[in-house]
């Protein structure tokens, strides 16, 4: 499998910016450690989205100035934030009630891999050296209404991530809605993947040539 | 702008339609948000699951809507009142149905149905009537009965101060089953005495978070059940 | 079965004082609705109670002066309390959390009967025109350490309380540690019921013959 | 007259013997009792059981005690840290034993053991290799898997201010697990840094009510894991 071209596709900052234009107004937004962090740079003119971070904290602004946070207050990463004007804390059980309970409207995941059942991998690689770590991965991918992935369209190696059927231990069966790529944004439907636009300056083919598994193209399924 | 207040109470209710599950919060006059339950009158709804401790007193507030025939089953932990004949009249001439919960099972089963649970293993109930039919089963040699979690189509509550998000504080037993209602319907109304500004509710304080609420309404200075059985009100 | 003779055993004011001597200094207790209500009343020196109303109130104080009273400062049987200095506010998962996570220390609940194997019966009297009302009582006898009863020793028409078996339908099964009566202090024990403490001026055979079960007295079990 | 504080960190940790299962509070640093943990390592106890969301930072507070010998297995849902190797080295080398639980079923779990529910059913992992081994049931055509509730003997938590009845407050995301620790261990012991007189603390902002906690030690000014870790300090 090639690897994917350097200046082709969109930059990580160019993803979550994509990402974030289709979060709706007044959501309720769980977001992964990672890539899906730089999400919260971005926030469509007129729209305000509501942050939720498991550990304790619905409400949750930008990182705080240099020297100007707080060793108790963070985010899921364990990184220092802000709490904005509304917001509110809580403990774990009633964070993952929000979480289990569906009262989350979306999250956004990084992945290992995305099956075209929309199976999901992001907590192992199930190396036998390996320190397994979960997290709250199972609990968001099982309760929150919408779950995206937001991840390079292959691995630093070239492999393909959207596959057919994932090899490493899965966060949760069935569970993803839509992959945000480099190179295209794409629905896991009752059909397999259908991709739902392309990255400026790339086509389906070079989408498919990366991708592990059949391609739908939009028009494709509107034909059928 | 997320904004989650309605102008009216009418505004409120709406949507509540014929046969939908409601909860109520408020333990006896406690929390009832007694507004909300008379525009629901008002608002014509009939054929309706009810779920409230209790089934009111007088003929104000949740008595006042079985009274009006709107209520077509009661789900609650103790359905007598000092002050009420209505749920009892109705129970025994058989129009009305009953389904009875222990108190604490029906919170757990409410903030189960809140928080994504099905099903849950409780002890309360074991070796009674109330287990009957009920799926039962040992753990490390006790006894528990299996309870479903419980959610409604709208859960109509009463809190004491709120802001635009739908951020929550509750007087103190006021508080009760509203918190927990709060998780468990699909669209959550909540009057209140008082609406501050975004950012003036300390975050470590509030009960309900917003994400919880869907409506928010203004009732300023809202009756208490008491004063108004003792005043001989029926509503409408 | 003979009647109980007026101005023989404790008045209900006594039984509520012989009971609060009974709780120990810093005990987390809860009263059920009625003659359990009364032990507020009585406070042995030097000791603190900390009275839980399963409504959302841990630290219960008396009923308000006249006048003073807020219609949403209620306990369990809806009447008007105080909320004393160390109280708090929670709702009702919480409580009951506090019930049946086996908490609190002590309840004290009415009684229409008990069993010797300690079954209780205090909610309904199965009558067909009866309207069932259950409350919190099933969760407290599953939950909390010890269950005390407090009771008439007979019935207004002078039928046994304490029997073989109960005839009502029951709120719990083998959950009655001890009960205060006007006659007596009775332990629930393996053997059935055990004669504690009996009440000034009154006799053992007075009490059996009011008690539709074998009662053993407590030198009876010294002994065996 | 109910006084819950103790005049030591020493007399705080008192009783914890070899082999007892611990929950800590605390998730990554926020909420983290380290003064208390360190007690815990001078303490001495052996082959304990510990719950922690984390395994630690650096070589202080969790990661040292893990260091020092005294965990025989963990019970978390994230035992992977930036700055600390100290659990995957025993790890790897077969010296400690892990039980990972999804971070929403942990916090449920010690919920559950609180309140007195044996076990409920979540969908969390259902189809995932943490599944395996757990008995599975469907409600309404969706999958879940059963889970059990999860006590303690002790649990040391983290708050920032308490009265003498043991009620307590926490700071931010300090909260975390520590209210649902406190409630379902045999002895729940606290650090905060603030004790103040009863009646001082609003009855409607109290997060663990007094009934949950045995034990209330004061300390003043408690030390940040990152600062300790930054500064390269090894406990003891």
């Amino acid at each position: 499998m090639s690897s994917v071209e350097p200046n082709v596709g969109l930059a990580r900052d160019e993803m979550a910016q994509r990402v974030a234009a289709d979060i709706p107004d007044g959501a309720y937004v769980n977001l992964g450690i990672g890539i899906p962090e730089l999400i919260t740079k971005f926030v469509p003119e007129g729209r305000e989205f509501i942050y939720h971070t498991e550990n304790g904290l619905l409400g949750m602004g930008p990182s705080p100035e240099e020297g100007q946070g707080e060793p108790e207050l963070i985010n899921a990463g364990k990184r220092q934030v802000t709490a904005l004007p509304g917001a509110a804390y809580f403990h774990h059980a009633d964070s993952f009630a929000m979480i289990r309970g569906g009262h989350i409207d979306l999250c956004v995941l990084g992945a290992l891999q995305v099956s075209e059942g929309g199976d999901l991998a992001n907590w192992s690689t199930g190396a036998p050296d390996a320190i397994p770590a979960v997290g709250g991965a199972m609990d968001l991918v099982a309760g929150v209404k919408l779950v995206y992935v937001i991840t390079q369209h292959c691995t630093k190696k070239g492999e393909p991530k959207l596959i057919e059927s994932c090899t490493y231990p899965l966060t949760g069966t069935g569970v993803v809605n839509r992959i945000y790529t480099d190179l295209a944004v794409i629905d896991v439907t009752p059909e397999g993947f259908q991709v739902f636009e392309l990255s400026p300056g790339v086509d389906f083919d070079y989408v498919q040539e990366r991708t592990g598994a059949k391609l739908l193209d939009r028009s494709h399924s509107t034909d059928s | 702008m997320i904004d989650k207040t309605v102008e009216s109470l009418t505004v409120a209710v709406g949507g509540i339609t014929d046969g939908a599950t409601v909860m109520v919060g408020g333990f006896g006059e406690a929390g009832s948000p007694i507004e909300l339950i008379h525009a629901l009158i008002d608002h014509g709804a009939q054929g309706l699951t009810v779920i409230n401790n209790n089934t009111g007193s007088g003929e104000v507030g949740l008595a006042a809507l079985i009274k009006a025939g709107c209520v077509a089953k009661m789900i609650c932990s103790y359905p007598r009142s000092m002050n009420s004949t209505v749920f009892p009249d109705l129970y025994r001439s058989g129009k009305i149905e009953l389904e009875l919960v222990p108190q604490g099972t029906l919170a757990e089963r409410i903030r189960a149905g809140g928080a994504g649970i099905p099903g849950f293993y409780t002890p309360a109930s074991v070796g009674t009537p109330l287990a009957q039919g009920k799926e039962q089963r040992t753990f490390d040699g006790t006894d528990y009965v299996l309870e479903h979690g419980l959610r409604a189509d709208f859960a109509l509550i009463k809190g004491k101060c709120a802001d635009r998000y739908g951020n929550v504080v509750y007087n103190k037993t006021a508080r009760n089953f509203s918190p927990l209602m709060a998780t468990a319907a699909g669209t959550t109304v909540v009057q209140v005495a008082e609406i501050v500004p975004a950012g003036d509710m300390d975050p470590e304080v509030v009960i309900t978070p917003g994400i919880f609420v869907q409506r928010i309404v203004l009732v300023p200075n809202p009756a208490h059940e008491s004063d108004l059985v003792r005043k001989g009100v029926s509503y409408p």
